[in-house]
């Protein structure tokens, strides 16, 4: 027996072997009580940094394209491109959510376990390339998502976010996986890539495709937080506590967006999708983007409009799965590594109004520039960021993503881009709301018990200045970086 | 056509029926331990289905791991989650007719792919038990996801076990 | 003709597509989240039968189908672990698990 | 069973022309109706057994009425219960009720199906044998759980729940144990567990070679059949395979709710459990499937440690064994009146019966010719398998009898505490010396 595959495997996935040790120490670890929180965070941490820096080592010199453990991952740019963006953002939500966790009664060690396991899944989510894999790294981001929703186990909210996000989660993944069996039967394969080589030869009905999109679109809309499948957001997002729907915001969700761009590549190919398919998605985006956006406009509380601007963000984004050329990737990778910036910022923040201030709706924070005006500046920034304002990050990523679903002009991907800018000005109320309670509104006076932590200032300092710094400086290199890792 | 073929599609027959009719029973039974044990012939007879595919490995399981595992864990959570004194306990459901309308689409779209896909695939039985292949097959093809489901039972175990323990007094 | 085919494998796809149909009947009806839950199983249920179906009937499927119903099987389990958890957390909270009772989280 | 069957479908001219599907349908019916009648007479003897082993143990006659020396008081029991009215509670769920206990005899029956029970023999010769045994064992639960709630009575609620909860978590080392198991034998398919035994006490088909042991000085026989009690699984990797037979001993007594670990049904605290609300036929059902699944667990345990159907010595030693040991038994008989003199009068003679057969160390059946090699075979091998899993049932009938029973709490901590990691340390050793030795 040849055993020369697996060495293969083990020597480049070390970041993903660093992870699983890790956590398996934590854990076991966390069982002598003479050891500090402190130090388990910062074993968590430095396992982080670890898998990190030998990502940072494997992207920098790696080009070309090698399957893995006999076709079950894909290992090239596009999956290091997310292994990093995953390290990166759970590293930034440990970092932030240690002030928050370290008071809890229970669940500190689950928190720090639960969340490399979830990196992890979601890992590898970004590299799958077969039906089962899709399907089991699908499953292990959800499971750990579910557990994580419902640490706060004596809080109805975050128990009920977690049962609510369970009931959705386990639906959507079984009618998913229902799809990929007619798949599977017609192609007798569940590598995405032979099924795609497989479907260009036959001729099949487009009956039959447009069923079986929809039920597999059901699975990754659901992580993707799209509309027909989105209904579990706001939810969780307000129930959860809030560094983990700091996490759901970003990491899972680009994660599904990942998975789908391989599932697509693997069984339409770039730039040739059928037109069900591109149907399909220009309704599923349209309906996001005007969901999201319209009711975000009522929204209050703060992790709602969060939530509904998600739902807005994840419609833009599905956007290039109209065209879905090696630009309109490209532009996506971009978009997710902007959005999280921005999206982890603005969850900081408002971690700090509800730990430090107990602000968790608009309303409350009236005025509240005049108590801590920095705060109130960098989550401006955020904000501004999230409408697409020009002098931010998020003004770039969104004409990147709407300039390379324009390209090849017609009257479909005109209509969505129409509908794309018609929200956008439509997302600035709701986005300005919120600035203009906090500058232009008389409020309370917010008292301080204590100083607000630097480990959440420094971070969000950092993620602000990078928003703007990303927009003033030269923005090139992260781009064409972005295209170099589209598949 | 054989006796022997007969046999086997008297024996399809049953355990399809037994299925449809249990998950009949699963999806309108209004009371919450017959649904429970509705589920239980849905999960038999589709063993039985497994069984007759000649997926033998899979027949263990389904009955080992639902039949042993998953149904005891929702009778039991049945159990703690309500007051048990009484034997007919309700369950309730919010039918409409847009639901049923909207099921009964669904199934009629399902059946015409039923129906249409197998002009696609080439149709050949295979009557050979599988369960060493699949031995096999955990060690090449899915030993990464065999050892990635690892992972995840851990995340389950220390998961659930905290949802689920009471609060320790200190 | 369905009935006494030599390869019922139509009639093990409607099997299945019933079965899925009422799985998604029984989540979007139940009231109980534990009701909810076997409605999900009914639906990995029906995806199994597909699985296996196909791996055992298609030309050239290999046996990739009995695996991933093998997996489905083990996700299953776990899921309906982590799930049961959770709905004893509920219990605990609100002394009861209609899902249509949960209005902790509303706009 | 289909091998069996369809010898004599060869042989048999009548048969000619009949699809074989018709005899092998009729041949079923029979095996299942010899099985349910086997597991009945069986369960009746069981209780006159343990009354009797009861009774010696606490200095008592015990049954003496009916029959000579009340060898017939289980046939009394039967009919008594037979004719018992069967009565149904008000408010229970009729339905469930009157169906738990067929789903729990069901599942016990069902077992006996995989089982090896003589060379070339078992009723269906299951390539998943082992798994689907387990399979069917842990759905014996639902029938209880089911029984307990549609009661309608606390004490068999409480005693299904305890019942459930005691079950599955036994089966954790059990499973564990049965792990290790097969890694040694290699194979899922009871009855080759079995015939894949060499002569020399090594596994045949590739399989894992054992530690240079020193094997077989009863045998010298080129068969498996005398391969020779060292040949047997518990003996190939001494400490580890010990210590698996003890752990999967115990873990039956839980699975079958005998005491020590009866909890369930423990009288002072739960009247009698998940039967308590059940009368007549029904509650003679559960009672069939309790010592049933006695029996299918001591098969298990038979097949995977004790070398199921192969004798413990070579034939001359196996055949003389029991029969110079009943020959000093009956001499002694009329001397002493103390059981264990007669006891040990009988290992005495068995002793000298290996001797003789080492001794004469034959390579000739000497009336293998009068029986035919095949049918001697069966009758023995069957001898065997149900010599030693008997044993192993009385064993427990004993135990009944000396050990007090545990908590629950307790019965909780030797599973999860004691039983899980050792069965996994055993696990992960029996694997390296495989990995050693292979």
């Amino acid at each position: 027996m040849d055993y020369n595959w697996i060495e293969t495997g083990l020597q480049l996935s070390r970041p993903e072997l660093l992870i699983i040790g890790g956590t398996v120490a934590v854990i076991m670890l966390s069982i002598f009580k003479q050891l500090s929180r402190t130090f388990l965070f910062l074993c968590s941490c430095a396992i982080l940094i670890g898998a990190g820096y030998i990502t940072l080592l494997d992207i920098q010199s790696y080009t070309g394209q090698t399957i893995l453990f006999k076709g079950a991952i894909g290992y090239d740019k596009f999956s290091l491109f997310f292994k990093m963006l995953f390290i990166a953002i759970a590293f930034i939500t440990m970092l932030f959510s240690y002030p928050v966790i370290k008071n809890w009664t229970s669940g500190f060690v689950e928190f720090l376990s639960l969340l490399l396991c979830c990196t992890l899944g979601m890992i590898y989510m970004a590299s799958s390339r077969t039906f089962l894999m899709m399907f089991l790294n699908l499953e292990f981001v959800s499971i750990t998502s579910y557990i994580m929703a419902g640490l706060l186990r004596h809080n109805k909210k975050s128990i009920e976010a977690s049962l609510k996000y369970i009931i959705y989660g386990a639906g959507s993944s079984g009618i998913m996986l229902f799809g990929m069996s007619f798949l599977y039967a017609i192609t007798g394969s569940i590598d995405v890539y032979t099924v795609g080589n497989t479907l260009r030869h036959l001729d099949l009905p487009n009956s039959f495709y447009l069923i079986t999109s929809i039920l597999i679109l059901a699975g990754f809309a659901y992580k993707m937080a799209i509309v027909p499948f989105h209904m579990w957001c706001p939810d969780v997002y307000e129930g959860a506590p809030t560094p983990v729907t700091a996490f759901f915001s970003t990491g899972p969700k680009i994660a599904g967006f990942a998975m789908m761009i391989r599932f697509v590549d693997g069984v339409f190919g770039k730039g040739s999708s059928p037109f069900e398919w591109q149907l399909i998605f220009i309704i599923v985006s349209v309906l996001s983007m005007l969901i999201g956006n319209l009711t975000a406009l009522q929204q209050n509380n703060l992790k709602r409009l969060m939530a509904y601007s998600g739902i807005a963000h994840a419609g833009y984004m599905a956007l290039i799965f109209l065209t879905f050329t090696q630009d309109s990737i490209g532009s996506l990778l971009f978009y997710s590594v902007i959005y999280s910036i921005m999206n982890l910022g603005a969850f900081i923040t408002i971690i700090i109004l509800e730990k430090y201030y107990n602000i968790d709706n608009i309303q409350s924070s009236a005025g509240f520039a005049y108590t801590n005006p920095f705060l109130a500046i960098c989550l401006s920034i955020f904000m501004f960021s999230l409408v697409g304002l020009p002098p931010f990050a998020g003004f770039f990523s969104k004409l990147l993503v709407f300039m390379s679903v324009i390209k090849p002009l017609n009257y479909l991907t005109l209509f969505a881009i129409l509908v794309a800018v018609i929200t956008t000005v439509i997302s600035l109320f709701y986005y300005v709301k919120i600035i203009g309670a906090m500058f232009l509104k008389q409020g309370g006076n917010f008292t301080i018990t204590e100083r607000v932590s630097l480990i959440l200032n420094a971070p969000m300092a950092i993620l602000a200045l990078a928003t703007v710094a990303i927009f003033i400086t030269d923005w090139d290199w992260l781009f064409e970086f972005c295209k170099s890792c589209s598949l | 056509m054989s006796l022997n073929e007969i046999l086997l599609n008297i024996i399809f027959y049953a355990l399809a029926l037994t299925g449809l009719f249990s998950s009949f029973m699963v999806a309108t039974s209004t009371n919450m331990v017959r649904t429970a044990f509705s589920l239980l012939g849905v999960l038999f007879s589709f063993a039985g289905l497994y069984g007759l595919l000649r997926a033998d490995f899979l027949f263990a399981a389904q009955i080992l791991v639902y039949v042993g595992g998953i149904l005891v864990l929702i009778i039991f959570a049945i159990m703690l989650t309500h007051k048990i004194a009484n034997v007919n306990l309700s369950n309730e459901s919010t039918s409409s007719s847009t639901v049923i309308a909207v099921v009964c689409i669904l199934f009629a779209v399902l059946v015409f792919i039923a129906l249409t896909l197998p002009e696609y695939i080439k149709i050949n039985q295979r009557n050979k038990p599988l369960t060493e292949m699949i031995g096999n097959n955990l060690l090449s093809d899915s030993l990464l996801p065999f050892e990635i489901l690892s992972v995840l039972l851990l995340a389950c175990l220390i998961g659930a076990v905290y949802l689920a323990r009471k609060e320790v007094k200190e | 003709m369905l009935w006494f085919t030599k390869y019922p494998v139509e009639n093990l796809l409607i099997l299945s597509s019933a079965v899925f149909c009422f799985g998604i009947y029984t989540i979007v009806t139940r009231k109980n989240a534990v009701s909810i839950l076997m409605g999900v199983e009914l639906v990995l249920n029906s995806v199994n039968l597909n699985f296996i179906t196909f791996s055992q009937f298609v030309d050239n499927a290999g046996i990739s189908g009995n695996m991933v119903a093998i997996f489905v099987i083990v996700l299953a389990a776990a899921e309906a672990s982590v799930a049961l958890a959770i709905i004893l957390g509920i219990y605990q909270n609100f002394g009861r698990v209609d899902v249509d009772k949960l209005t902790s989280l509303r706009n | 069973m289909k091998e069996f069957i369809e010898h004599l479908y060869n042989e048999l001219e009548f048969l000619e022309g009949l699809p074989f599907i018709i005899p092998f349908i009729i041949g079923s019916f029979i095996l299942a109706f010899i099985i349910i009648n086997f597991i009945a007479v069986f369960a009746g003897v069981c209780t006159y057994i343990e009354r009797k082993v009861a009774a010696r143990i606490q200095a008592r006659v015990g049954p003496y009425m009916v029959g000579p020396h009340g060898i017939l008081q289980w046939l009394a029991d039967a009919l008594k219960l037979l004719f018992k009215e069967d009565t149904v509670p008000e408010k229970a769920d009729k339905l469930l009720f009157k169906l738990a206990p067929f789903i729990v005899f069901a599942g016990s029956f069902a077992c006996w199906v995989a089982l090896p029970l003589a060379p070339a023999f078992s009723p269906a010769r299951l390539n998943i044998g082992i798994l689907y045994i387990i399979a069917f064992g842990s759905s014996v639960i639902l029938g209880i759980l089911m029984a307990g709630w549609a009661s309608s009575s606390k004490w068999a609620l409480f005693g299904a729940m305890r019942s459930a909860a005691q079950i599955v978590s036994y089966e954790v080392p059990t499973g564990l144990t049965i792990l290790a198991m097969l890694l040694i034998t290699g194979t899922l398919d009871m009855h080759n567990t079995i015939a894949q035994i060499n002569l020399d006490g090594t596994i045949s088909g590739g399989q894992s070679q054992g530690l240079p042991f020193p094997l077989n000085y009863f045998s010298t026989n080129a068969d498996n059949f005398s391969a020779g009690m060292f040949s047997w699984y518990i003996f190939r990797y001494p400490p580890f395979t010990f210590i698996a037979f003890i752990i999967i001993y115990i873990c039956a007594l839980a699975e079958t709710n005998r005491v020590p670990f009866d909890i369930p049904e423990a009288e002072s605290e739960l009247v009698s459990g998940y039967h308590t609300e059940y009368s007549g036929m029904r509650f003679s059902f559960f009672f069939l499937s309790e010592y049933a699944n006695m029996f299918v667990f001591s098969a298990i345990i038979t097949t995977l440690f004790l070398g199921g159907w192969l004798p413990p010595f070579n034939i001359t030693g196996s055949l003389l064994a029991p029969a110079c040991g009943i020959i000093l038994y009956m001499l002694v008989k009329g001397k002493t009146t103390d059981p264990a003199n007669r006891f040990i009068a009988f290992c005495t003679g068995a002793g000298i019966g290996i001797f003789l057969g080492v001794l004469s160390g034959d390579k000739n059946y000497w009336f293998a010719d009068y029986l035919g090699i095949q049918s001697l075979r069966f009758i023995e091998g069957l001898f065997w398998f149900f010599t030693k899993s008997f044993g192993l049932v009385i064993l427990m009938m004993w135990l009944r009898w000396t050990i007090p029973r545990y908590r629950v709490d307790q019965l909780m901590e030797l599973c999860w505490k004691k039983l899980t990691p050792l069965a996994f340390i055993n696990l992960f050793c029996i694997g390296i010396l495989e990995w050693l030795y292979k």
